[in-house]
């Protein structure tokens, strides 16, 4: 056990990948020298070789499409996206052809391809540096998606996710990198990379969130208790395909639920989660599952960041609205 | 004198007219190159006459295709009819370890990669999505969405040198293709890593209605020159000065000299598909030209010129085709319709819990069917 | 009132779009000469010019950001993406600059582009050409979404998504471009464009549907009507924004919902949708609102297609399941 | 022979030093060029007086810029130390109904098109998403998303044609830029449609910390010719043959013959962004053979030369300079932070009821905080 940041998890998980099998590489902008922006990558080039851990041309659809190629020759294509908003040059590889080569070839070919994005807010950063994309990619059959909260699941998830046979689009929480824990490097026993976790068992209200919000939803947790509320949160770690299993044993359990994300609401992850726990908890189900995320508004300028997105606050009124309590800080149905 | 308009010309550009190389006329007579000739110096009669039967079987079994789809067989066929020779002369030159990365029109290229009558014939039947596996011929399935395959073979080509083996990756596209952001992205990696790739684009002068003036101002080949990646401009309808040029280009591939990008210069003889009505946009005058470019006449030519080619060494060729035809036919019919629960399959190599209970979902459903039956 | 196809409807809206406004310009792969590779687009650059109507390189994000750069200088380009897998390569463009330079320019610059979009399978194509990406523009801010069913809402549609200051992705249900119906050119006393229209009456479900389904889901109204069940059929018409107060007036009536769409299941339309309803509607709820989509698989091959496709069956036997009805085709709790 | 290694080289590649066009040496001596000189004939002392001017304004407030970030004032500043001339000679060689689509560090441009003090800070303090309005000065707001703007410059400049006017477009952007899709595609359509826009591209050897040998092996001008796009590659420190390039470019475009790509070769003296850390990718040596070649410095020698550019006028210019940077700093401290419900504001043109409804919700839900309080 060792006392780390989640960007210094990470990068000990990449480390592991890159000693453990020689056919991981790395690809990304940046990635190599300079040790990524985020100096996730650092000094991993300097050890491992220009070979393995390449800085590439300014193309995002290039990586991506070149990390197919070497899928295809049998290599492990770990692929950093710079920041959340330049996935979207590399949207149609991933998508018309990450995701679809297994399927295509009738499991011929396989895309263990992993995309590393650090995603979301909170770090007053200028456009494109902010946003919470993976609704497109869990839309996206043939995808895993994943993404981690504490340094643990950090180095874990990452080795899981190029160990995985399979793509796996791995979003790492940003204003998170620098959240330091302890970290158990030895890979034993670990959970599997497709399995929600409780976080915090209660049993009035389920909080789902994952990610950044991790964090804020246990302080909400916290919070609630002194006011006599017992909130289970549940860490979904894996976007798609979503552990329903283990948010229904848990709605089962409170009969409440409500989902905080920072991407946008409509078609967002909250919506799938609602529609699947409507679906499958209907008869325990005692108010109207809630969700609190971004709004449906482009990402804004930094100073208005704070409204955009979910905060304590704002998951407190949640709860409490699910619990029909009359002095939450609501307003929600004035309109 | 300021325009107004911002209409290209329709017109196919002067460009297209202008040199490439040239090893056989189209009378059929050889024209001695001496930087090319050294690199078809092996081909005799013999393998003259072996790709002469190659682009006679692939047009036989493209023309069974197009009648198959006529015929409501198959939902669709993309016709090669005139490209015999940028896809022979290409496709014969590569070691069984290149690897082949195409659009879907490279049936002829498949072929000669070991494609089996059969395996031409499913995705178009529309029982698969892909024909083959890759992995066993050396080949990816078609690629429908326009230039992506020419990044993964420029991927394919890094993990070649990673591995320190000297195969090679060949990305097949059209003169449409060259529009797209992917080939450009290509071509900077391939030329930013020395990659052992080739860029083999058959400009076949339309993408569907559009003339490649449209895609294109100067021969596409020249666009090669500005990324440092040679680039050369050969007459796709010579299926000789195509093998020299793909010989050269792999050689230069396989030393750890980089890619190079070959403009084959041909012409769609067809429809864009079956599904294309040409009549609206092709002027019949243009196709009649190229129609004295014939690729196999042209070699038929030079073969008999050489006094190869004997009546028997024909009547061979015709059977290989008609064998090989028929036994697509036949394979066409004899292809199942897939199971529907394959439907679920193949999407993840590991196990997905998720997709688990919609298959199961079905599963149920469909009995229900059964049941009541 | 002219009897005509969907895709004529849609060629006459925009022959209407090019005379009314000088600023209207087409653009897109195929559409001049060849009139489109459905012809929709037939006879346009004929009658209106090379200028207007413009066959463009093969290139789709290229297509969209000449689009924004038209827009910036006051036209309003209307393009066309030849089939709904051919999206990808522009999705950068519409993403991050179609759907923001209103927002980013706070005003100043209005994109009023139409994105023109054939969507849907059952046609029997070969990969990329039957698919329902509309999930992936839903969930982006600043973007309208809508689709039509009928011809006379193609017609008018199409005209009021030209006419609209902001950017509108306009699916076309491309399996329904042959379909025949009344159409009424005067563009008088249109519904509005992000409206969504109760197409059958009912009082026992709600049935949600656009596009392509929503010629099924009457079929399956009206199959029910056998069965003795009232079945309220709403085209939603607009797939972003959603007109959630015209389909909560009707699950208010009805208590019951099933939605369909074609697009895989997870982060679909549908999901949206019952988060939505489940939201307003909880009090009024009898059973869980049940959905009936495409699987979470890629699209598969023409031959496995009728299979991934919602059909009149699967529909039925959804609306017996929301209605809990014993003999129905279920099965879905098998698991 | 074979290698089985894929990197590049991280030196910068001797093409850096290819020929460009030169009219003001380092040592400000004027060299003439037969071709170029007839374009800046007429810029006499008081005009060079006014380039010079421009870009000690300019470096003057990107330093200002640079102090507010560390500051804190600031979230971020992208530096244009050392690109000047190559900003300050294209910019001002525009007509205000000329349209500019840049990226982020062409700040010296947008100074040039009019943008205020103030203006240059809302992005960078995250006040908004845009600092002016582009109409109002013929400039985008500043492009994030790596080498998008090429495109609307393009579709912007078909746009003038249409319209029948003389303008012209111009992007700007870097030489990462040149390895994205959307550049080539850019290329492409003004190739095509022979729009009137200048693709202007900075190579200031950097792209965040890749050399410029990662995204190019042959000097980036030459990349135009493929397309038929004349290209030009310039000293970009020269802020003459600067001007002269893009006054011959945009004549040629105002002519209607169409789209000229430029490349001005430059570089970056400090660091990418505020955030950036050069000293792990930069060699000190590299940058002092830069800061040899330094435009300011270059302009002044030449003026001195002219016996132009008195001691008043230098003080003239400090002070418009300090003034600029004085009126930067106060007005970014009087930014207002904009109101909580603005996210809302904008979305779009046409009400939209769901939205509304959120906007209703939230407004609400702060309520209740005042209550509260
Ligand atoms: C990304 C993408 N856009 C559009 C299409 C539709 N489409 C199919 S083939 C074709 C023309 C391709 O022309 P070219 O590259 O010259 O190849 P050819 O068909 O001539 O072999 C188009 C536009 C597609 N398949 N993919
Ligand atoms: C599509 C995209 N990918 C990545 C980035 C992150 N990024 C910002 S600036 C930059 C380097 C740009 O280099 P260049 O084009 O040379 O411009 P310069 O910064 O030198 O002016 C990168 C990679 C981005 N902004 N957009
Ligand atoms: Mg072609
Ligand atoms: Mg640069």
């Amino acid at each position: 056990m060792t006392t780390m940041t989640l960007a210094a998890a990470l990068n000990s998980g990449l480390r592991h990948a890159l000693d453990d099998d020689p056919t991981v590489v790395l690809l990304g902008e940046d990635i190599g020298t300079l040790g990524g922006v985020f100096r996730v990558t650092d000094g991993l080039q300097r050890d491992f070789g220009a070979d393995r851990v390449m800085d590439t041309p300014l193309a995002e659809s290039g990586i991506m499409g070149v990390a197919v190629g070497l899928a295809y020759r049998g290599y492990r294509p770990v692929v950093e996206i710079q920041f959340d908003g330049f996935v979207y040059p590399a949207v149609d590889q991933l998508v018309t052809q990450v995701a679809r080569i297994h399927y295509r070839t009738g499991g011929a070919v396989r895309m263990p391809i992993t995309v590393r994005i650090p995603y979301g807010g909170g770090i007053g950063a200028v456009e494109h540096h902010s946003e919470s994309p993976e609704a497109y990619f869990a839309h996206t059959p043939g995808l895993r998606v994943v993404t981690c909260a504490s340094p643990q699941d950090a180095h874990t998830m990452i080795r899981q996710a190029i160990a995985c046979d399979d793509p796996v689009v791995f979003f790492e929480p940003k204003r998170r990198y620098w959240v330091k824990g302890e970290v158990d490097e030895s890979f034993d026993d670990v959970p599997l990379l497709d399995r929600a976790r409780v976080v915090v068992e209660g049993t009035d209200v389920t909080l789902a969130t994952y990610g950044p919000l991790v964090i804020t939803a246990r302080d909400a947790a916290l919070a609630a208790q002194d006011d006599g509320l017992s909130v289970e949160v549940v860490d979904l770690r894996s976007l798609s395909p979503i552990d329903v299993d283990t948010l229904e044993a848990s709605v089962r359990k409170t009969g409440r639920l409500v989902v905080t994300h920072e991407a946008q609401a409509s078609g967002g992850l909250g919506a799938e989660i609602i529609a699947s726990i409507t679906d499958r908890c209907f008869d325990v189900l005692r108010s109207a599952p809630v969700r609190v995320t971004g709004f449906d508004t482009p990402y804004p300028a930094a100073k208005l960041e704070e409204h955009f997105l979910p905060d304590l606050d704002r998951i407190l009124d949640a709860v409490d609205r699910v619990m029909g309590r009359q002095h939450s800080l609501t307003g929600w149905r004035a309109s | 004198m300021l325009r107004a308009d911002v209409s290209p010309s329709r017109a196919l550009p002067t460009h297209q007219q202008a040199e490439a190389l040239q090893l056989v006329t189209p009378d059929g007579v050889r024209r001695p190159d001496p930087e090319y000739d050294p690199w078809i110096a092996d081909v005799d009669d013999e393998q003259l006459e072996a790709l002469y039967e190659d682009m006679v079987v692939v047009r036989r079994f493209d023309t069974e295709a197009v009648a198959l789809q006529r015929q409501g067989q198959l939902g669709l066929w993309p016709p090669l009819l005139g490209q015999e020779a940028a896809q022979i002369g290409s496709a014969r030159a590569l070691r069984s370890d290149d690897f082949v990365f195409s659009s879907y029109r490279e049936n002829g290229v498949a072929y000669c990669r070991g494609a089996q009558p059969t395996d031409l014939m499913r995705v178009w039947r529309g029982t698969a999505l892909a024909g083959w596996d890759p992995r066993a011929i050396g080949m990816a399935t078609p690629q429908v969405m326009i230039g992506s395959q020419t990044l993964h073979a420029t991927g394919y080509a890094l993990g070649c040198v990673k591995d320190g083996v000297d195969s090679v990756a060949v990305a097949y596209f059209g003169d449409g293709a060259t529009s797209k952001g992917d080939v450009h992205e290509a071509m900077v990696f391939a030329a930013t890593f020395t990659a052992p790739v080739i860029f083999f684009c058959q400009n076949n002068q339309w993408a569907i209605s559009e003339p490649v003036g449209l895609q294109a101002q100067r021969p596409i080949a020249d666009r090669a020159a500005g990324y440092g990646i040679p680039g050369i401009r050969v007459d796709g309808n010579d299926v000789l000065a195509v093998m020299a040029a793909t010989r050269s280009a792999l050689d230069r591939a396989r030393r750890g000299d980089g890619p190079t990008f070959i403009e084959a210069v041909t012409y769609r003889m067809g429809p864009h598909t079956t599904s294309d009505d040409p009549t609206r946009y092709v002027n019949p005058e243009d196709k009649a030209l190229w129609a004295a470019k014939d690729p196999i006449v042209r070699l038929e030519r030079l073969l008999h010129a050489r006094d190869a080619l004997s009546e028997e060494r024909i009547s061979q060729v015709k059977e290989k085709a008609e064998t090989f035809a028929a036994a697509m036919r036949s394979g066409c019919y004899g292809l199942p319709v897939p199971e529907p629960l394959s439907v679920f399959e193949d999407v993840f190599v590991e196990p997905s819990p998720a997709l688990e209970r919609q298959r199961s979902q079905y599963a149920a459903y469909l009995a229900m069917f059964d049941e009541e039956a």
